[in-house]
């Protein structure tokens, strides 16, 4: 029990095997009891892919645009409440930052039905804009959640440092705090792009289906029958938090440009 | 006069931290405020700096600060912005006031020369020894040409062994670009290395002002000589042989540095020693008294636990106390 | 302390949205519970001006009583699961070798997939004809599907435990994992050189120093349950049936006179939340910001 | 910030949480609609204005295979006939009505759907609500040449009254494996029998599930002595006579089933899917040519064949329908049209393409298109149109319906 390789034996049975179950299924559409091993393989799960070409790269282009924004627009949102949490104490701040996290753990089912409804009057419902809307609410606690953790990791002297040394505002916030906090943010950012870019309900509900996403085109797949198309599908889909976190870890090196500093 | 700040007063809160402190300093000099760590050093720092705000008093420069004529602080943990280079950190300064690029350049590589670290150009921060980051804040701080530059703890991150080396550096420094500084620090050896003039810092006033020779002779009172070393209380209760060198009396009570108070075997003697430890530079006896036990700072040797001892006062000690001492607890 | 309008101004890119999304959603939920903002005016029990509790009653007379336990008892369950499990992985993890142990973020597979897609995951393993069925088969200990156990869609709720414990367990591992290579490795040998066997090492020092990560994200894994759609979507029991996908019937596939008891049913769901989110803000308070991911 | 300023902190918060809900839900007047009237344009203008314009439908979107027909075929060829985009959306039919209900209440007049896959409740429902435009089936030349009206007069006897066109026909069948079950049962009597013998071998799909709650329609039928009586309308004395029969039926099957009755799967594919892995011995379905369809993609063994009961099995029409606010209802009049068309209507008959049953009558065509409607081989798995129109039954009114599955779930599931 002790020895590595067992342990890690037990890891990949735990987690590879049934990525390796739906590579079986997407290879093979008729596989079934009693059978370990697929009997007989068919492109068919392939050929529809390569059919359904455009369709598969819009549901995904949809999911990619609104996650990416999701994490935009929940960095600028948080940004300076998270400075203020990091850096200042005030009366009613335990309270405050309890209510902040609740949008990430109370059932997110309650406020997007109510909220649904609104958005339909203001003609947010339907649009890019609602969906990115409602995911950032969502989303939003992890990067308020990371950024807090960014700002404190470092010390509030290093503004006025760079405000000593003759620098104006925006160069401090743009040179010297904002390289500062990009392991925070990438930190942070990760996780609300994998939250949105997993979310169904909310992008069903809010997007209405005129907002092309990959979870609604996966979804109606993985209730069907059809566990061939469901399978590549899923497999496809992991293909972009693995992608993109080896993007952010690409790009977080040329951001901060060699720098040590991890999250 | 460079600048001078008069009756100045500070409080977080309800906690006074600077109670009324003055300084004169004159351009070029080098001072240092050393005092224990919460004596309001680094708030007199913060409001030189323009950092922070005095509750009252006055502070004038003969120059007021500006853009051109900078007041820049070095900070203790010298901040040098992690994602540039040791070139983009020494540049920060000069970048913010838009100079030239060429103008920059030779700038920076000057500085970064005569500041042993142009090897180290490309580096990162995280790539270089203690010292090299003291000299590259320094380096930074220098770049833009402040007219008055600020120091706090310069000493505190650095290995022990180096910061002789440092104190030395800083004030060839300093002379050769005559840049106004203040540091503040509780490094007693090194601010007297490297200052021109000390200030002691005591409970948010300071206790005296002088070059390091006049503090050293003449501390101003108990308490800046008590922080610049450890002083024998010797109660009136115990008359001691009275000579040439009396130590400073106060209130009855008897103060000596080590170096000034002898012990002697005595089998008559009226302290009978009960412990010894070696601090490396002088002895500290337990000792006891008629009338209780006392403890002992002596550079005397040869005294061991059982020994009965007589206690004097060696001809090196001052005559007279400069000023009169107020005792506290 | 800075100003109070400075705080408001600092605060108010997030607050306002916080307050008009996720505060307005809520309260427009709790208001058509009560029968205001009814999408069909025309039925008369619900186009009262006055508040009406009837969303609530019809509730208590359904199967929202049943459903609100059984979710209870999922949620609780997979949270236990995951929290158990991933908090003795972790230490396996830490244990590890170096090179074994980069090869073991394998474990954040499962975090990167989303629910649905272990839902469905669990789906094909477990079915009654699924693939681990099949190695059933294949080692001589099930004939045809029937003999392998019925752990889907038994009534049993194991299917959704199993799907949420998955889910949950590469979570666990990141956050307790976080703590433990905090955790001075002298300790451990310490605590052996005093006689200590793995055990010992592993419930007396281990486990309290990962305490507090294991509380906040037991609470966390239980609200996901508690309030999840994804997962129930493919694999929730017909009777009682999840929260999440008796409100959705409620609310999607029921006509609208129905409203109001499918807001009666999010807004009890949001209350219940509520207590565990004020607890998770009481031991997240006193963990350290690396140590929270939320 | 003093002690004391901190519940005033709180009140602003407050004060500035319900500004802003006011603010979301009673301001905003609805936009105004910026689509021209439609109302009374021959055909000829709708397909000029359509030309260059997207058609958003919405439709159920678990078959693939029809996904594949709707995203294929019929999108390339409203391109290439009429300039026209199809953006098909996975929605189920009950959730787009629920939308559409939503955005009425809350007055939006520009919608984001064009055309609805729609029948039975959820047509009844929208147009009671008056959430769909028309009457329109009536403006489509297609509709006016082949559809037999009589045919597509009701819904679920529902009258239809144009708003909706005719686009497919479907009849309830169960799906069994020929190998695994040589003799399956012919009728609802048989069937208890059956299952009793077999226990864990069958169930049905949990209504309201579109598949599931046609299931208890027909043993509803059965077990109440067929449907004429049904059709006056909704009569609830003769419910609460007959429902218990239904009931009774159900409860005593309900041991042998599946998971001793304790879980339903929760739609046709759920049941499909347990049918395919063997795990049961029948599915159902409520389109003819769909286990075909599943030996064609590969999911169901080519031993799969169908059958229907004796005491009847019942048909409906599938309908396509344009929401009160559909932005673009030029567009989805010509989609519509064209759904009808001979040339679409065979392309869905053909079972590698989905083996939907035409909405037009073939009788009506011209002799070549007679001919190749008839030379659709529907493959070995379909019964004849002939078997099926043998025991073609009617659909129940839809207050039955919603009556049946309401008390499916207090009297069966619980």
């Amino acid at each position: 029990m002790r020895s590595p390789r067992l342990i890690l034996a037990a890891f990949t049975v735990l987690f590879v095997l049934p990525l390796c179950v739906l590579a079986g299924y997407a290879a093979a559409p008729g596989w079934t009891f009693p059978e370990i091993i697929p009997a007989r393989l068919s492109g068919r799960a392939f050929a529809l892919l390569a059919a359904q070409g455009p369709r598969i790269a819009l549901a995904m282009g949809g999911s990619i645009l609104y996650s990416l924004a999701a994490v935009v627009l929940s960095f600028l949102l948080c940004l300076a409440p998270a400075k203020l949490f990091a850096r200042t104490s005030f009366r009613g701040k335990a309270l405050l930052e309890a209510a902040l996290l609740a949008p990430a753990l109370v059932p997110s089912m309650t406020f997007s039905m109510g909220a649904h409804y609104a958005f339909i009057r203001l003609g947010l419902a339907d649009t890019l804009p609602g969906v990115i809307l409602v995911l950032t609410m969502f989303s939003f606690p992890y990067m308020l959640r990371a950024l807090t953790a960014g700002y404190g990791a470092f010390s509030e002297k290093y503004a006025l440092c760079a405000q000593n040394l003759g620098a104006g505002p925006l160069t401090v916030a743009l040179r010297v705090e904002l390289p500062l906090l990009a392991p925070a943010a990438a930190a942070g950012g990760s996780v609300v792009f994998l939250v949105a870019f997993s979310e169904y309900f909310l992008v069903y509900l809010i997007g209405g289906g005129a907002v092309p996403s990959y979870s609604g085109l996966l979804f109606p797949y993985l209730t069907s029958s059809d566990r061939s198309t469901a399978s590549i599908l899923t497999l496809l889909f992991l293909s972009v938090p693995i992608l993109l976190f080896f993007l952010t870890d690409a790009l977080l090196r040329l951001f901060t440009r060699g720098s040590r500093m991890t999250p | 006069m460079f600048f001078a700040c008069r009756d100045i007063t500070k409080s977080y809160g309800n906690k006074p931290v600077l109670k009324g402190v003055s300084l004169t300093v004159q351009a070029g000099e080098l001072v240092s405020v050393i005092g224990p760590s919460g004596a309001g050093k680094t708030t007199l720092l913060n409001i030189l700096a323009g950092l922070d705000r005095p509750d009252s008093g006055e502070l004038r420069f003969a120059v007021p600060p500006s853009k051109k004529r900078p007041v820049i602080m070095v900070f203790q943990d010298y901040l040098l912005f992690p994602s540039m280079t040791v070139f983009e950190n020494a540049a920060f300064g000069l970048r913010a006031r838009n100079m030239k690029k060429d103008e920059i350049r030779r700038r920076v590589c000057d500085a970064l020369d005569y500041f042993q670290i142009a090897d180290k150009a490309n580096a990162y921060p995280d790539e270089l020894s203690g010292g090299q980051k003291q000299r590259l804040a320094i380096a930074r701080a220098m770049a833009p040409g402040p007219s008055l530059l600020l120091l706090d703890e310069p000493f505190a991150n650095l290995d022990p062994n180096l910061k002789q080396d440092a104190a030395a550096f800083i004030k060839r420094a300093q002379r050769e670009f005559g840049v106004t500084t203040v540091a503040v620090t509780h490094d007693l050896a090194e601010a007297f290395v490297m200052s021109g003039r000390i200030a002691i810092m005591l409970d948010g006033a300071l206790a005296v002002t002088g070059t390091p020779e006049e503090i050293h002779k003449n501390p101003g009172g108990l308490e800046a000589a008590r922080f610049l070393g450890p002083v024998n209380r010797i109660p009136a209760s115990l008359a001691l042989a009275p000579g040439p060198g009396q130590g400073f009396t106060s209130g009855g009570a008897l103060y000596l540095r080590p170096q000034d108070l002898g012990l002697r075997k005595d089998p008559q003697g009226e302290a009978l020693v009960q412990g010894r430890a070696f601090t490396g530079r002088y002895y500290i006896y337990e000792v006891a008294l008629a009338d209780g036990p006392l403890t002992v700072h002596s550079l005397q040797n040869g005294i061991v636990p059982g020994d009965r001892v007589r206690l004097f006062i060696r001809e090196s000690a001052p005559a007279a106390p400069p000023t009169p001492i107020k005792e506290t607890a | 302390m800075p100003a109070k309008t400075t705080i408001l101004l600092r605060l108010a890119p997030l607050a306002i949205p916080f307050l008009a999304v996720f505060c307005g959603g809520l309260v427009l939920a709790a208001a058509q519970s009560l029968g205001y903002f009814s999408p069909l005016p025309a039925l008369p029990a619900l186009s009262a001006d006055a508040p009406t509790l009837s969303g609530y009653a019809a509730l208590f007379h359904g199967l929202f009583p049943a459903s609100f336990f059984f979710t209870l008892y999922v949620a609780l369950a997979s949270a236990s699961l995951s929290t158990a499990l991933g908090a003795f992985m972790a230490y396996l993890v830490w244990g590890l070798p170096g090179g074994f142990r980069a090869a073991a973020t394998i474990y954040k597979i499962p975090l990167i997939l989303p629910h649905i897609a272990v839902a469905f995951i669990i789906l094909i393993l477990f079915s009654q004809s699924g693939f681990l069925a099949s190695v059933g088969h294949a080692l001589g200990l099930v004939e045809t599907p029937a003999d392998f156990p019925a752990l889907l869609y038994s009534g049993s709720g194991l299917g959704l435990i199993a799907a949420y414990a998955y889910k949950g367990l590469g979570f666990v591992i990141l956050l307790a994992y976080a703590v433990l290579s905090r955790l001075d490795r002298r300790l451990i040998a310490a605590a052996r050189m005093l006689g200590a066997g793995p055990f010992i090492v592993f419930t007396r020092i281990a486990l309290p120093h990962m305490a507090q990560a294991l509380g906040a994200s037991f609470i966390i894994l239980f609200l996901y349950a508690f309030g999840g759609f994804d997962i129930p979507y493919l694999l929730s029991e017909s009777n009682p049936g999840m929260l999440s996908i008796l409100t959705y019937n409620l609310y999607f596939n029921r006509d609208l006179a129905n409203r109001p008891e499918a807001m009666a049913a999010l807004t009890i769901m949001l209350l219940f939340s509520a207590v565990f989110v004020a607890l998770y803000a009481r031991i997240a308070s006193r963990m350290k910001n690396t140590e929270r991911k939320l | 910030m003093t002690r004391h300023d901190s519940p005033s902190l709180v009140r602003r918060i407050l004060t500035a949480a319900f500004a802003c809900l006011l603010l979301a839900a009673c301001s905003s007047e609805p936009e105004k609609s910026k689509e021209k009237s439609v109302d009374n344009l021959a055909f000829a203008e709708l397909e000029t204005m359509a030309a260059g314009t997207t058609v958003r439908l919405f439709m159920y979107g678990g078959m693939a295979n029809v996904n594949a027909w709707i995203d294929g075929y019929v999108a390339r060829e409203l391109r290439d006939r009429y300039d026209i985009t199809l953006v098909r959306t996975p929605m189920d039919a009950p959730a787009f009505v629920n939308k559409l209900l939503t955005e009425k209440q809350a007055g939006k007049k520009d919608g984001s759907m064009d055309l609805l896959w729609i029948n039975g409740e959820n047509f009844k429902n929208a147009k009671q609500a008056g959430l769909l435009y028309g009457p329109f089936a009536a403006r489509l030349p297609n509709d006016r040449m082949y559809v037999n009206q009589e045919s597509a007069q009701y819904d679920f006897g529902y009258p239809v009254n144009g708003f909706e066109a005719p686009y497919g026909r479907a009849q309830f069948v169960f799906e069994y494996d020929a190998a695994r079950t040589p003799s399956p049962p012919d009728s609802f009597a048989a069937l208890a029998v059956w299952v009793k013998e077999h226990p864990g071998r069958f169930t049905y799909p949990q209504p309201p599930d579109f598949t599931g709650s046609a299931f208890i329609r027909q043993a509803f039928y059965a077990v109440s002595g067929g449907y004429e009586k049904y059709q006056q309308g909704f009569d609830q004395a003769l419910f609460d006579q007959n429902a218990p029969k239904l009931w009774a039926y159900l409860n005593a099957l309900k041991p042998y089933l599946w998971q001793e009755g304790r879980s339903y799967p929760k739609d046709s594919a759920a049941l499909d899917t347990l049918f395919a892995r063997g795990e049961v011995d029948m599915s159902m379905g409520y389109h003819p040519a769909h286990a075909q369809a599943k030996i064609i993609e590969g999911s169901y063994p080519e031993t799969a064949r169908t059958f229907v009961m004796k005491d009847g099995s019942i048909f409906n029409t599938h309908f396509t329908a344009i929401p009160f606010n559909a932005p673009n209802k030029a567009g989805a009049m010509v989609a519509a049209n064209f759904l009808l068309s001979p040339e679409a209507q065979l392309s869905k008959f053909e079972p590698e393409n989905w083996g939907d049953f035409p909405a037009i009558d073939i009788a009506k065509l011209p002799e070549e298109w007679r001919e190749k409607f008839n030379a659709v081989n529907l493959g070995p798995a379909t019964l004849s149109p002939q078997a099926l129109e043998a025991v073609a039954v009617p659909e129940i009114p839809s207050e039955y319906l919603e009556a049946l599955e309401k008390g499916w779930e207090e009297n069966v599931l619980r």
